[in-house]
């Protein structure tokens, strides 16, 4: 049921990019998509929003022709959509930027980038690895187009799969969350060149969590929930609230987390106040270095706080995290936990310390895709689950229902396989599977990556509470939302500590300190 | 497949497993059997085949026991883990008559093989004796892990040593395989071109490519002319006496396939006859022996050499005819 | 579960999320029954083409017939739910009782194979146990810690130990063997051969470690994602090195079987099994690519393939078509539990 | 470059991404030679142990000696790389030559083997060939329309051929075969044998293929991530399909190579020579994952096999000890070539 007196910027005359209507699709049981329509207006820049699971990155699949609906019409340019299959076809009309990563690990940078598309005859690889360059250059991404794409970093993946999709000359181009694992400097390259071809009269399906991007790029926008179409509205007669409010679908209680943040300094001031001068330190790391990553560090993260270390691109700062929680061995240093050592480069260890750990790719470190949400969910505390090294089913489930509803993780029940949720809702399961073992310090890197506004609020509470208690946590990241929660901000850029904020910062500083610009003082109250 | 088990010829029926299909020989072995069981020789359960896993041959005579088999014939290809399955068979007093092979351990009515020894002891006489005592022979041998190859091993290197020790032996293990053979062979030519003798445990499998790669290398000469390899095999399949005729080998020993057939039968009849036999020589020519677990018909093995090879008692002289 | 006001979303989910959690289950248990239908199958044509398919013999038979093969399978089946494999299998049953005998078997004597002697022959079976133990530390050793491809390296072992136990046991068979080592495969407890109850307990132990230890989940998480494992405090190598050296332990104890069963050390014992190995593990349900399956599946994976034997000879198939009957029959089981389960196979 | 102003992260990245990225290269490349230490090594050793090693008869020689294996090898090397795995290989090279004489032979006459003589004898290599294509095709069907586990489909594929073969052959070698069936195999060009020159030309065909043509490299993209391969618009399941039908074909042509070398089709002809194949491919860098490696380095893996044994046999080696010998030369070949290539494998 679409909504047809959308408004469109240039009359009636083009026919709209695509159109779909009454689009039905179910995975077994799960209705994803319940007779959703969409209208995308040639040239427009429509943006799809909706919480973790409404069915967006499953319309994506269908308006691309990866997925039959069960029911319902898809067409380009007013004629009816290719067969399923022809992919060929498919791709004549819409180039994509899928959620889930579309790179072959095994093939070069520049093979990525024109997969399928090396021409008829004979391949010139040295031609094509000067096409991939000239293309990646448009993105200011340093990349060596002759590199194995599995060995990229996240960044650079995502932007591989950009560029790819961009370069079709495609028409209409769908970008689902394209931003998600991008830094700052990272989405001004990516907004400069969609607004270049936006000029160019490309149209634009832009599904993203981050509601300031729609408000800077997109005209239209359409709000799905719970596999069902909302609303369909220009986005210059749409405020903010109400969109959050469209998506949540209840009234929108934003800046949750901003009261936290308060909330917790104080709580932190106090408990500073009454443990006086230098209360013991929940988590302190004293020339913590790993050669090629980043220099020696050295921080104390007190009990209710909740410290930020923000770092772009190759800045040392996710080495970091990860040799925090042992996943890689210092080379200089040691990490403390409540006054004690914990053995360096052992998982187990930092574990047991109670460090608790969000992983910065789902995929590879979070989750064992073919197993239950409820197995994933308690893969750390199995210890804690039976008697005598035993684990048993019932407590296991037991467990794993509490943090479905504690973190809102929308799944059919505990026994689906994690494969199945959504990005954001496998995201959550991570952050349950981190938070099972009520740790004293939590480290998470990107905890937001992919989460619903709403959900990204409630996330970042959770990782406030973990401070609220008294204990602390450590948020590696490089977006903003993240680190407002925190108390404290460390800056690093390649590897060295740049510049250290309090909270109260400012975007600008932060943003410019991230990219190695230290604009001096971490002074400046307003937001 | 069971129509022949209807006319019971004497009292009770013979279980019969067959070792394989996937060879010239024990085919034959195998027609030869089905030929003497249509005959009303004796009357049978349907015929197993243990496709030379032992596993298999366990399993098929449990269930001519579970059949109420009275006799047993089988060709265990594994000598030794046999052992457990004739005793039960003894405990059951179902006699075994085992063929080709002398099970290690396990009671035993009748073995009925031809003497492997006999055979390297054979090829090693004649060789040596057309080698004029001097030379170097290759010696295809077969799977290290079966009793008939190390036999025909053993023999052939122990009566080299004593009789012939001037003859250089060059031994290649198989594994009963005609490529691995082959590669060898030619690998061995390529170091030692003067090779004058080859001795192939098995020319069911190593014949061909033997062939094959001399004349590939020219060196198929007829006997006499300088140059010409000597070579004798073993088994007396056709396929040997062609090349025995066209001059392209000189010799063979032929196991006796229909023999081995048709005595496993006449031991199974005379099993359910209950009658019993003791050492000595045999009616048809051949010799009973003791061995520590029973009785073992030594039937002869002639050797056929471009003289005798016409000869129409050679079962593989047989096969054309009835 | 803090404030309600955040469930809405997952409320009205409910309605028609709620009847999803059960059919999943099912699929995913349906995997390991999907041979269930096969078998049931194979026993009406079993029944319809013998009487003797029935007895109690007949069927005991069966299950005594794959009781080395199934230890091989219970060990192959937990190597591979955690992400490995071992090919050396086939060859450790054979060479651990023979280097056992090697070491026991007097230098001299009436004993047609000779050893060296040099331990009491009751030591025989911890021996041979042993034996397995460290050829299953070899393995890992190869493949954690020198990194080197696991396939090719235990293919590499397959050769070499086989080639060992030839050269050891110079071919033969190995027919006298101290009376504790034959015992057990020999033996028959309460109306059944020891190895048959042996190998149910195994299996069911297996089972229950697999389903309710946390180091037996652990195998599912490394086996599905190791990193994810590993970052989840799993200590992945250490697992994995203790799942190969048990692997090669029941290879070994498979052997201790073998030879109460048969008799005597065949020279060609366990040669060619593996693929059966793979066939019965991999039929079961249990992924090549780690992660999935049980060993309840694994059994009936065993069982399928021995049925299929057993029927074939009971149908007096003639022996040239055994063959090939036998090959088209494990297609069209395979095809049958794949339609039973429902689950397209990769 | 667009303006620098914002590319600070970028630019500061790329001297630490630098070095990472070349090596990576580097390795990359290694990994398809990391057998040439190998064969240099081994190379050295047959010169010292024997003279007659470096002579051309002996190296043609090897080169002969597995022109059958190595048309296998290309085979499941290209099924490999795109993510399958064909085990029935080794059962078509026996029993395509066998139905093509099954269809060919005069059903009576002076031949040991009677076939039903449908066609002229002519036709037998076609014949083959269309045997060959027809049993990868039914591979592809079970694997890629009925959606069951590959291993299983082929492993039970490679039984019923075999059977098939002795079904049809009666269990015979067959020796009479029209002329020109036996030519190819038997031929010499240019004092090489025909066989030799006929695989190094497919290999080079082959390597080509995969390395410069559309349609070879979506082999890498299909077996490296098939998801994303077909959201690039590559037909995964036809091209699949037509590689397993192609590998199926050289397995047949295999075939007809093998009777032209050995004189005769063996009833045994390829039977257990699976595992080699895959030793050869994947001891050659191809993943058993799909979506890594090269036919040269498939290629090295034959040549290294196969030379392992010409040494063996020029030096000599006790039969007793042969086998043990050459599993542990591939163990140590596979250590040399893991830290040659300085890469982990998986
Ligand atoms: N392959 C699948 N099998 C079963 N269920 C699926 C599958 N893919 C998606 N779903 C279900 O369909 C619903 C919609 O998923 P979808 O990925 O479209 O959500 P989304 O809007 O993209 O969420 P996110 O913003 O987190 O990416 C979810 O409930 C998910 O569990
Ligand atoms: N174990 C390591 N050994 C050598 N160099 C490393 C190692 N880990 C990271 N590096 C290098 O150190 C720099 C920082 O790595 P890191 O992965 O921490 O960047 P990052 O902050 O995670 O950036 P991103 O946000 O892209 O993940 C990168 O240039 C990376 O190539
Ligand atoms: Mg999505
Ligand atoms: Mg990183």
């Amino acid at each position: 049921m679409t909504d047809p007196t959308t408004p469109t910027p240039d009359g009636p005359a083009p026919p709209p990019a695509v159109q779909a209507e009454g689009v039905v699709k179910r995975f077994g049981p799960t209705l994803a998509l319940d007779r959703v329509g969409i209208t995308v207006e040639a040239g427009d820049s429509h943006a799809l929003v909706g919480r973790n699971g409404a069915g967006k990155s499953t319309l994506v699949s269908v308006l691309t022709g990866l997925h039959v609906p069960d029911a319902g019409r898809v067409s380009f340019q007013g004629e009816p959509a290719p067969a399923a299959g022809d992919t060929a076809a498919w791709q004549s009309k819409v180039a994509c930027v899928y959620q889930k990563s579309m790179v072959v690990p095994d093939l070069t940078v520049a093979e990525n980038l024109f997969l399928n598309r090396l021409g008829s005859g004979r391949v010139r690889w040295s031609a094509l690895r000067a096409r991939a360059r000239d293309l990646l250059a448009e993105y200011g991404v340093e990349v060596d187009p002759a590199a194995r794409a599995g060995d990229l970093t996240v960044e650079q993946g995502q932007f591989v799969e950009i560029a790819r999709a961009l370069s079709f000359g495609a028409r209409f181009i769908i970008l689902d969350e394209p931003t998600a694992q991008l830094d700052a400097a990272g989405i001004d390259r990516l907004f400069t060149r969609l607004r270049d071809l936006q000029r160019q009269g490309v149209a634009f399906l832009f599904i993203s969590h981050h509601l300031q991007e729609v408000y800077d790029l997109c005209s239209t926008v359409t709000v799905y929930r719970d596999a069902r179409h909302v609303l369909t509205a220009t986005v210059a007669e749409l405020g903010k609230a109400e969109l959050v409010e469209a998506m949540t679908g209840e009234a929108a209680s934003h800046t949750a987390a901003w009261h936290a943040t308060s909330a917790a300094r104080d709580t932190a001031g106090r408990q500073g106040a009454e443990a006086g001068p230098e209360p013991e330190a929940v988590l302190r790391a004293d020339g913590l270095g790993l050669e090629g990553a980043f220099d020696p560090v050295d921080f104390a993260v007190r009990p209710g706080e909740v410290l930020g270390l923000a770092g772009a691109t190759a800045s040392g700062a996710t080495a970091l995290g990860e040799t925090l929680v042992g996943l890689r061995r210092a080379t200089a240093g040691r990490t403390l936990v409540a006054g004690r050592p914990v053995r360096p480069g052992s998982v187990p260890h930092a574990l047991g310390a109670g460090i608790g750990y969000v992983p910065e790719d789902r995929h590879r470190q979070g989750l064992v895709l073919g197993r239950s949400v409820a197995e994933n969910a308690t893969l750390s505390v199995t210890d804690q689950l039976g008697p005598y090294g035993t684990v048993l089913p019932s407590r296991t489930r037991e467990f794993a229902r509490r943090m479905i509803s504690s973190l809102d993780i929308k799944t059919s029940g505990p026994g689906q396989p994690v494969s199945d949720l959504s990005g954001g809702n496998q995201q959550k399961v991570v952050i349950a599977r981190a938070l099972a073992r009520d740790p004293r310090v939590l480290v998470a890197i990107r905890p937001t990556a992919g989460v619903d506004v709403k959900s990204k609020d409630s996330l970042l509470g959770v990782v406030r509470s973990v401070a609220e208690r008294g204990d602390a946590a450590v948020i590696v990241s490089d977006e903003l939302d993240d680190l407002r929660v925190c108390d404290r901000v460390i800056a690093l850029f390649h590897g060295r500590v740049i510049a250290e904020f309090d909270s109260g910062w400012t975007d600008r500083d932060l943003v410019s300190a991230m990219e190695g610009l230290p604009s001096g003082g971490d002074k400046g109250a307003e937001e | 497949n069971r129509g022949s088990d209807s006319k019971a010829g004497t009292s009770g029926k013979v279980g019969i497993d067959l070792p394989r299909s996937d060879s010239d020989f024990w085919n034959s072995y195998n027609s030869y059997i089905e030929k003497g069981v249509k005959a009303g020789d004796v009357s049978a359960l349907p015929r197993t085949n243990s496709q030379n896993d032992i596993g298999k041959l366990v399993a098929n005579v449990q269930n001519f026991a579970n059949q109420g088999a009275k006799a047993i014939v089988m060709a265990p290809q594994d000598t030794g883990a046999i052992a457990s399955t004739l005793e039960q068979m003894a405990k059951k007093h179902i006699p075994v008559i085992s063929v080709d092979t002398r099970p290690d351990k396990g009671q035993v009515y009748m073995v009925v093989r031809a003497d492997n020894k006999a055979y390297g002891q054979k090829a090693c006489e004649y060789l040596g004796a057309q080698l004029k005592g001097k030379g170097k022979v290759v010696e295809f041998e077969g799977a290290l892990d079966s009793i008939n190859g190390r036999d025909r091993s053993e023999a052939f290197a122990s009566c080299m040593k004593a009789r012939f020790p001037a003859v250089k032996v060059i031994a290649l293990a198989t594994d009963w395989k005609g490529d691995v053979a082959s590669a060898k062979l030619q690998t061995t030519l390529a170091s030692d071109p003067d090779v004058n003798g080859i001795y192939m445990q098995a020319g069911g499998v190593f014949l061909q490519p033997t062939l094959a790669l001399l004349q590939q290398k020219h060196l198929l000469k007829p006997p006499g002319t300088a140059g010409h390899i000597t070579i004798i095999s073993n088994d007396g399949i056709p396929e040997e006496f062609k090349a025995i005729k066209a001059g392209q080998i000189d010799a063979t020993i032929s196991q006796p396939a229909d023999l081995y057939a048709k005595y496993a039968l006449y031991y199974a009849k005379a099993a359910l006859a209950g009658k019993t036999f003791e050492a000595g020589p045999t009616d048809h020519g051949s010799n009973i022996i003791t061995i520590p677990n029973g009785l073992e018909d030594q039937l002869p093995a002639p050797l056929v050499t471009k003289d005798n090879v016409d000869d129409p008692d050679l079962w593989a002289n047989q096969l054309g005819k009835s | 579960m803090s404030d309600t006001s955040q469930l809405t979303a997952a409320d009205v989910a409910a309605p028609d999320r709620a009847p999803s959690g059960a059919p999943r289950l099912h699929l995913s248990r349906y995997r390991d029954l999907s041979l269930i239908p096969v078998i049931l199958v194979l026993g009406v044509i079993g029944f319809i083409v013998s009487p003797a398919f029935l007895t109690s013999d007949n069927l005991i038979g069966v299950l005594q017939q794959v009781s080395e093969l199934s230890l091989l399978v219970l060990g192959e089946a937990m190597i591979l739910i955690c992400g490995r494999m071992d090919l050396s299998l086939e060859s450790t049953i054979g060479v651990a009782p023979v280097i056992a005998m090697w070491l026991v078997m007097p230098s001299s004597g009436s004993a047609t194979y000779h050893g060296i002697g040099l331990l009491p022959g009751w030591t025989s079976v911890p021996l041979c146990l042993l034996v397995g133990l460290l050829i299953g530390g070899f393995n890992g050793f190869m493949i954690l810690k020198l990194r080197v491809n696991g396939f090719i390296a235990t293919l590499g072992m397959l050769t070499m130990l086989r080639g060992l136990q030839d050269g050891i046991s110079q071919g033969k068979s190995i027919v006298e063997v101290p009376r504790s080592f034959s015992y057990l495969g020999g033996a028959s407890w309460i109306g059944a051969p020891a190895a048959v109850w042996i190998c149910l307990v195994l299996f069911a132990v297996g089972g229950l470690a697999l389903g309710y230890l946390r180091h037996g989940r652990a195998l599912y998480a490394i086996g599905g994602n190791s990193e994810a494992a590993r970052a989840a405090g799993i200590r992945v190598d250490r697992i994995t090195w203790i799942v190969l050296a048990v692997g090669s332990l029941l290879a070994a104890f498979a052997g201790v079987l073998y030879v109460g069963h048969y008799g005597a050390i065949s020279s060609t014992q366990g040669d060619g099994w593996i693929f059966q190995v793979f066939a019965a593990t991999v039929i079961g349900g249990v992924s090549l690519n780690g992660g999935r399956g049980t060993l309840f599946g694994a059994l009936t994976g065993v069982l399928t393939l021995q049925l299929v034997v057993n029927v074939t000879t009971l149908g007096g198939v003639p022996p040239l078509w055994d063959k090939f009957l036998y090959g088209a029959i494990i297609i069209v089981a395979l095809i049958i539990s794949r339609f039973a389960s429902g689950e397209k196979q990769d």
